[in-house]
């Protein structure tokens, strides 16, 4: 697992280290519009970080900026995990250096079943859990293994793709939404879920609407406004601040 | 005679519009009309050799351009569709302002800018166009073709390929589906039948550009047939007789003869595209530049010294016209339309390599010497493609004007 | 009874030529989902690579023919055949073979330029797009093959071995009625190789599973770690030596010229389409129906039952399957359906 | 009120497109493509382009067989001049409506396919109708020659003719098309463009425009938003067919001839590229690319090099024949070259096509200002 | 109180799953009828049988006494039901104000009405309406955006908006609130609230309790494919059932 791998990088950087994870002053756009203006947060390994904001707010596009995705293009910035510039990779090599997104609209695969789904991640190293282990996991998919991914209920497709982010060996996992679309019964497995991969040292950005959830199993939240960061610290601090939480959470 | 369209009079040159294929499948054969025209202007204007300008009887042109007016002249590109080429004479004629036009590939095409010619009032010398509506049901008055037709393929074939394969002969005919492929198909069973006793044994309608033909070829082999008429042109005819010859049809053996292959209308350039396969095969063509006769030599002298290779019928076809038609303005001492036409109309002329040749006025269509020509079994150089077989004598390929019908028009529009 | 044996036998083949010229184009269009008019010119390139071989081959000394005057003619003797002789002879009976192994890497070359270059820059474009960027890119290369070689069609013989005729039928112990170009057999066994490679690398390996999945959503498989614009390079490669080889081996049946490929073009769309987007068996079947149907359809006994039968036969058998199975014989979901 | 302003904006366009065309005899000039035959073809594609871009780019249909319509309109269209009249009122409206027919039952039959499948249909439909039109159907078309008039002609609504006296120009209630060194068979074409070009403006504009763009974006939705796509698209098939189909008459009524190659998968293919090379969705876009491909194919195509010659006349003998020589491969028998690469250029470097173009250079403009 | 949709013994089974198991539901007229259930439970499936995206393998589906099977999509809805979908349907490449216009043109003019020559933005009535329907979910301000480049949860917004501006007799909702902010999710729970009040019956789903019990009369327990039990919230909260196949330890 990533922790092995890296080990001796990390006891050459004591002391001195910058966090694990940190994107500073990133900057994205949809072609003309400026979406991400200028945010900045760290991570320390192992920690999950709850980035919360309205509709609206620029949550999915920090996350898809991290990613590395095409859009929104990340004009300015940089992003550091576990010491790699991040910010100098394009989609691919961030995957394959350990990013991980679970988009907030699925992506499962048009064509593919779900074994298959499953299978795709695994194409490329490194690789994580096996899928058995997913199964076991998530019953409900190995029940459907073989059905056309996009034919699942909504549900079913949001554990895909938690699976599949699981599939590969992560060492930041970005969840855009992971409770959207989940019975109660299945957001408890999936908050059981993430503990575990907190255990693993898995780094985690969750982003939530649900955000009381969200602060109950986070270590910090980040509070974006309009693209921009208007709150970071501790997330009980935010659970038990009234004024934060109505100003920008509405709770 | 009035006014007419595009009168040069007060002018100190004259267009000429040269229309021919420059992409599609026949734009090998439209540059060689392409260099045989300009040839012409060259000649025409008293530069060069003069070419058949030193043979050509009676001769009333003086070498100093059309009238004593320079002659110029304007391209275009059929691209061998009868729109395309309509436009592409309309521009010369509305835009350039070109007193004639000539050239063409296809006898479709010749066909829709001679119809257009007419509604125009401007003279149309066709190129190479061998269907026999092109004088027959659809001659205009405006129109004239130097070059021969299906009938006189049929006419100087029939005792040819009596003499060389015999009497009595089943008959497989595969032909291109469309005018020019049923009027050839049409004469040359004519006169197979009358002249050698062929019979036909099949007559098969292949879509133009199919490629690939075997699907028409298989049914042949066991048809009990034993002589194979391909009514293909350029490109189909290439494949078609590659194709042919690929199912070993030249090795059979049919009804206790060697099966034969017969290929109506030839042109070098289609040789050149068939290979070792045409080799031996028996045709029929306008002109042929080994042709020894003074007109053909003056000609393949001043084309082969311009441009270092002899020129093609189609060239050959495309020079007359431009010659004759100048003449005609000569004699007529006038670029009107109305006058030039009753000149070259039942015009006799010789020295232009095809005997003495006769434009007959009923119909357009120039009477002379054809060619039958067999595939060269050993070439003596890349150009020696075609032996010719035999001249069959204008005489021969004659027939009266009613055989045809079709109405000219007015002269007058 | 021999004709119809005789036209199976020519369905048979007719139907392995269409499936192996759309085969390429199944793996670009199909697979990849570019729109790519130019898929004749990569056909045409390759029946191309033959003819460049054989001149190469050819080569020759030229000896001047004195009878022709007023411009040079000469009689060419090849190089190969005044210092090899025999052998040198048999080498150019030999060139459409030998130019394969020319063919591949040439083939390789320029479907790799194409994608890097051009095609890489569209997949995310709009198919209209794709459209008229690979139509103009056809006539380019169209009119400069035209430029260099001219318009009129080139003859490529196949090597003496082949070029005769076998006894199909003798084989099968069906009397004497049934032979069939040897050529054309090899063709077909040509076609049958190629198809099976294709296929088991598509479907054997998880490659062909990426490259659909990358089809029907980028983005996705690179959040996976997958370089997918690699494999797409690959797949566009493989495409184009297919393509071309498809024109190499044609060249004896059918002489090539620089529009051969247009020719060629709406049959190979309608293959593909008609066997299914994104389905290589498909393609592979549709191939074969139409070359049979085809074939059938153009026998004097079908043509006086319905004139012009064998002139419209492709389309139709296209439009009936198209409107029994709304994704052609085997098409998969969502692949160009909006 | 917003309304009104888009309102007074499109009339605005509408005039100005007007205008243009109007005065192409003029600005054409330094062109050198001021003269009938090719204004005429101008207005007749650019007709043809926008009806075609009504199904494409508005509804999403890419169709690769709408030259049928063209054809149908044409043959219909000699019909009538052969067999009634020359005047080409009749002789039209009844080209328009037999393409409408047409346009009905091939959209019927291919709208029940989506995407790439549509295409096929049509393309299918269309090559059948080329092929047929060629060969077997020849007594109705004449085949490769395509369909003429000739003096044998009944024509039984106008004064019979004599024989021998030739054909009668066609004319519009007396005003022969052929008028005024055939001007006059421009102005009628240009008048048929400026209505296509307000109707199609109209169209887009309309409710009805909307749903097409609905069909185009999200189909499904569609259906549970309780609309009948079917209904929508084949009428916009059938309304982008009598746009066909008028433009194949108009080109049977300045040049009374019929062929069959008009119907080819090229010719279909041609207006796609006019589209998609204009600017698909746009309304001026589609008459930009068909006059840009038709100016490629008259004019480019003519440029031989003793053209050239005295272009480069000016310059010093030896600089001179490099240059023609160099030339000459883009102009004469090398325009398609040259056209292949103007498209390649456009969408690499403008998508969107030639108004996208135009739009940056707007933007240019008011950027600086 | 009249039933307004009536299903009775509907299956519908993919391959060997029996996706939907002889559901039996009855909406009446004037309620806000809740569907949960755990995931992959059958509710969306449910819903796509009530609007003709799919054929039930058996049973019948009665609206207003008619029965919905075989009936066109558009039809149904141009009977009066309306449907918001799980992942937001609405058409990416139009602004706003036209996705608004085109169900309001629907709902007016019928299933099929070509009106060639009117200008849209003359259409008085329609633009007032979608003023009046986006203001509520507040993206009147982003009228002209191309829905496309809306966030998430403003697409929901969107979708459910364009839904209830056809005023539909029934109202499907699949979670209309899932990934909307909390502040949202109030608002919209207020705004169909409202409608409610309007006397429009509405079948919903969620997975969001609050949303659940603060709006519906009426919960239906979906659990494979099948009804396990249906009731009044409150006995739905209680039952031991539904707690352990789908509540969970979630308090609410
Ligand atoms: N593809 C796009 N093109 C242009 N603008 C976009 C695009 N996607 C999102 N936006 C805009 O960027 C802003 C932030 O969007 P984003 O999806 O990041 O918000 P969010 O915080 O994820 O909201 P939600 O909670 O609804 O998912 C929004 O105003 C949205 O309109
Ligand atoms: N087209 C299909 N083919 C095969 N199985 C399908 C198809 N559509 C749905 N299913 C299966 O039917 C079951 C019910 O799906 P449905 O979408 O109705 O669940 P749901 O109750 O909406 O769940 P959720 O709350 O997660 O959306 C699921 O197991 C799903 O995998
Ligand atoms: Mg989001
Ligand atoms: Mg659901």
């Amino acid at each position: 697992m990533s922790t092995v791998t890296t080990d001796a990088v990390r006891g050459k950087n004591v002391g001195t280290a910058p966090a694990y994870f940190s994107c500073h002053d990133i900057h994205a756009y949809y072609g003309e519009s400026y979406i991400v203006q200028g945010v900045s947060f760290n991570i320390h390994e192992g920690e999950i970080l709850a980035l919360l904001g309205r509709n609206g707010a620029g949550k999915t596009s920090t996350l898809r900026a991290i990613a590395r995705c095409d859009d929104p293009a990340l004009k300015k910035g940089e992003i550091w995990l576990d010491h790699k510039p991040v910010h100098t990779m394009t989609t691919y090599e961030a995957a394959q250096n350990g990013v991980a997104l679970v988009p907030e609209d699925r992506c499962i695969i048009q064509g593919l079943t779900v074994e298959e789904n499953l299978q795709l991640a695994q194409i490329e190293e490194p690789i994580g859990w096996s899928i058995e282990r997913i199964f076991d996991l998530f019953p409900r998919l190995k029940e459907r293994r073989n059905q056309e991914g996009v034919t699942l209920s909504g549900g079913e497709q949001q554990m895909l793709a938690v699976g599949r982010a699981l599939a590969r060996d992560i060492k930041l996992l970005l969840l855009d939404e992971p409770y959207e679309g989940l019975a109660p019964v299945i957001v408890q497995e999936i908050e059981r879920t993430l503990r575990e991969i907190k255990e693993l040292g898995i780094t985690t950005v969750i982003v939530e609407q649900n955000a009381v959830a969200a602060l109950k199993l986070a270590d910090r939240a980040v509070i974006l406004d309009t693209g921009t960061v208007v709150y970071d610290g501790s997330a009980e601090e935010v659970l038990n601040d009234e004024e934060l939480r109505h100003n920008y959470l509405a709770i | 005679a009035g006014a007419f369209r595009n009168d040069p009079t007060n002018q100190a040159t004259v267009k000429l519009g040269f229309n021919v294929p420059q992409s599609g499948a026949y734009a090998d054969e439209g540059a060689d009309e392409l260099r045989a025209f300009k040839l012409a202007v060259k000649h025409l204007n008293g530069e060069g050799d003069g070419g058949m300008m030193n043979t050509m009887k009676p001769l009333s042109l003086k070498g100093n351009g059309i009238l004593g007016k320079k002659v110029e002249y304007v391209t275009g590109d059929t691209q061998t569709k009868s729109d395309a080429a309509r436009a592409s004479a309309k521009r010369m004629i509305e835009k350039d302002g070109v007193i004639m036009f000539s050239g063409g590939s296809s006898s479709g095409v010749a066909i829709a800018v001679q119809s257009l010619a007419q509604e125009m009032g401007t003279i149309f010398m066709a190129g190479l166009t061998h269907s026999n509506d092109t004088t027959g049901k659809d001659r205009r008055r405006y129109g004239f073709r130097h070059f021969f037709n299906a009938h006189m393929s049929g006419a100087a074939l029939a005792p040819v390929l009596e003499a060389e394969y015999g009497r009595d002969r089943q008959v497989y005919h595969l032909t291109a589906d469309y005018t020019w492929g049923w009027s050839q198909e049409k004469s040359i069973q004519d006169f197979t039948a009358s002249q050698a006793g062929w019979q036909t044994k099949a007559a098969v309608r292949t879509p133009v550009g199919a490629g690939d033909f075997s699907q028409y070829i298989t049914p042949v082999l066991n048809s009990g047939a034993d002589v194979l008429v391909l009514n293909h042109y350029g490109k189909d005819m290439v494949n078609s007789l590659t194709q042919a010859i690929q199912f070993g049809l030249r090795d059979k053996q049919v009804n206790g003869k060697d099966f034969q292959i017969v290929v109506p209308l030839f042109s070098r350039l289609m040789a050149q595209g068939a290979g070792e396969n045409i080799k031996g095969i028996l045709g029929s063509t306008g002109w042929n530049w080994k042709l020894q006769d003074e007109g053909s030599r003056a000609f393949v002298k001043s084309f082969g010294q311009e441009y270092g290779f002899p020129p093609s019928q189609a060239a050959h076809t495309c020079y007359c016209q431009t010659m004759l038609y100048a003449d005609a303005v000569e004699r007529a001492g006038t670029f009107n339309p109305e006058e030039v036409i009753k000149q070259l109309e039942d015009h006799t002329f010789d020295g232009m390599g095809n005997g003495e040749t006769l434009y007959r006025g009923a119909d357009h269509q120039c009477f002379k010497d054809v060619l039958v020509v067999r595939g060269n079994e050993n070439p003596s150089s890349q150009f020696d493609l075609l032996d010719v077989q035999q001249i069959v004598p204008r005489a021969k390929v004659e027939y009266p004007e009613d055989t045809y019908p079709g109405e000219l028009g007015p002269y007058k529009v | 009874m021999d004709a119809i044996l005789l036209q199976i036998l020519n369905g048979l083949d007719k139907g392995g030529a269409y499936a192996l010229i759309a085969l390429g184009l199944t793996l670009i269009f199909g697979t990849l989902g570019v729109v790519n008019f130019a898929h004749g010119a990569l056909f045409m390139l390759g029946a191309f690579c033959a003819v460049t071989i054989r001149q190469l081959l050819t080569l020759s000394v030229k000896v001047k023919d004195e009878s022709v005057t007023f411009f040079e003619a000469f009689k060419e003797v090849p190089y190969l055949e005044l210092w090899l002789g025999e052998t040198g002879t048999t080498i150019i009976d030999w060139s459409v073979p030998i130019s394969i192994l020319f063919a591949i890497p040439a083939m390789l070359m320029v479907g790799l330029v194409m994608e890097r270059g051009l095609i890489r820059h569209f997949y995310r474009r709009p198919h209209a797009d794709q459209i008229l960027v690979t139509f103009g890119l056809a006539i380019v290369i169209q009119e400069i093959v035209k430029a260099t070689y001219g318009a009129n069609p080139l003859p490529q013989p196949a090597p003496e071995l082949f070029s005769g005729t076998a006894n199909v039928g003798a084989l099968f112990g069906m009397g004497d009625n049934i032979v069939y170009p040897v050529w054309r057999l090899v063709y077909l066994a040509f076609s049958f190789l190629i198809i099976g490679a294709v296929f088991a690398f598509l479907q054997f390996t998880t490659f062909g599973m990426v490259v659909r999945a990358g089809m029907a959503d980028r983005e996705t498989v690179q959040l996976l770690g997958i370089n997918i614009t690699k494999r797409f390079s690959v797949v566009f490669g493989l495409a184009a030596v297919v393509s071309g080889l498809a024109g190499l081996m044609y060249t004896p049946i059918l002489p090539p010229d620089y529009h051969m490929g247009m020719d060629f073009l709406v049959l190979s769309f309608v293959v593909v389409v008609v066997g299914g987007m994104g389905s290589l068996p498909g393609a592979v079947a549709a191939g074969f129906l139409l070359g049979i149907l085809q074939s059938f359809a153009s026998m004097n006994e079908v043509k006086q039952i319905i004139p012009g039968l064998d002139q419209i036969i492709i389309y139709l058998v296209a439009m009936i399957i198209l409107l029994v199975r709304p994704r052609g014989l085997m098409g998969r979901k969502g692949v160009m359906e909006s | 009120m917003q309304a009104t302003a888009t309102k007074n904006k499109d009339n605005l366009m509408v005039l100005l497109f007007a205008a243009a065309v109007l005065l192409m005899p003029l600005w054409l000039q330094p062109f050198g493509a001021a003269y009938p035959d090719l204004m005429q073809k101008f207005a007749i594609f650019g007709l043809f382009a926008i009806g075609f871009n009504i199904l494409f780019g508005q509804t999403g249909y890419l169709s690769f067989g709408h030259a049928a319509f063209i054809g149908v309109g044409s043959y219909a269209t000699v019909w009538i001049f052969k067999l009634y009249t020359m005047n080409i009122f009749p002789a039209m409206l009844f080209g328009v409506a037999i393409s409408g027919v047409f346009a009905l039952v091939i959209g019927f039959i291919c709208l029940r396919r989506t995407g790439i499948y549509f295409s096929i249909l049509t393309l299918a439909l269309a090559q059948m109708s080329y092929n047929l039109a060629y060969s077997v159907l020849t007594p109705i078309t004449n085949g490769e020659t395509g369909l003429q008039l000739s003096s044998q002609d009944p024509r039984s609504w106008d004064a019979a003719t004599a024989a021998g006296e030739g054909i009668p120009s066609t004319n519009l209630f007396g005003l022969e098309l052929s008028a005024f060194d055939g001007l006059a068979g421009f102005y009628v074409c240009a008048v048929f463009l400026i209505l296509g070009f307000y109707v199609a403006m109209r169209i887009t504009r309309s409710p009805f425009g909307s749903m097409l763009r609905g069909i185009k974006t999200n189909q499904q939705r569609m259906m549970y938003t309780g609309l009948n796509t079917k209904p929508y698209a084949l009428t916009a098939f059938v309304i982008s067919g009598m746009y066909a189909g008028l433009a194949g008459s108009l080109m049977a009524a300045v040049d009374p001839l019929a062929g069959a190659e008009r119907m080819q998968w090229t010719a279909s293919g041609e207006v796609v590229l006019m589209t998609i090379l204009g600017g698909v969705g746009t309304l001026v876009g589609p008459v930009l690319g068909a006059a840009v491909i038709k100016y490629f194919e008259n004019i480019f195509s003519a440029i031989n090099t003793t053209v050239l010659a005295d272009f480069y006349s000016f310059l010093p003998d030896g600089l001179a024949n490099v240059l023609v020589t160099v030339t000459s491969l883009f102009v004469g028998k090398g325009w398609h070259l040259t056209l292949g690469l103007l498209f390649m250029m456009v969408v690499i470097f403008l998508p969107g096509g030639i108004m996208e173009g135009i739009a940056r250079i707007r933007k240019r403009f008011s950027a600086s200002n | 109180m009249s039933t307004l949709l009536e299903i009775s013994g509907v299956n519908k089974s993919f391959g060997g799953l029996q996706a939907l198991d002889d559901v039996n539901l009855k909406v009446n007229e004037g309620t806000v009828h809740a569907i949960i259930g755990p995931n992959g439970a059958g509710k969306s499936t449910l819903l796509n049988a009530i609007i003709g995206k799919l054929v039930p393998d058996t049973g019948s589906v009665m609206f207003n006494g008619q029965d919905m099977i075989g009936v066109q999509p558009h039809q149904i809805n141009q009977h009066g039901i309306s449907r918001v979908f799980q992942t937001p349907e609405i058409f990416g490449e139009l602004t706003i104000l036209e996705n608004m216009m085109i169900p309001l043109l629907a709902h007016r003019d019928g299933a099929f009405k070509p009106t060639l020559w009117a200008r849209s933005d003359a259409q008085a009535d329609i633009l007032e309406k979608a003023e009046h329907y986006l203001a509520d979910v507040n993206l009147w301000g982003k009228k002209d955006v191309h829905s496309a480049s809306l966030s998430r949860g403003d697409k929901r917004r969107l979708e459910l908006a364009m839904c209830l501006s056809q005023d539909p007799k029934l109202l499907l909702l699949d979670e209309p609130t899932a990934g909307m902010a909390r502040a949202d999710t109030n608002n919209t729970i207020d705004l169909l609230q409202t409608i409610a009040s309007r006397g429009i019956t509405m079948a919903i789903i969620e997975h969001d309790m609050h949303v659940v019990f603060s709006l519906s009369q009426r919960i239906s327990v979906l659990a494979q494919g099948h009804v396990i039990c249906e009731g009044m919230p409150e006995e739905i909260k209680t039952d031991p059932r539904v707690r352990e196949a789908y509540l969970g330890g979630a308090e609410v």
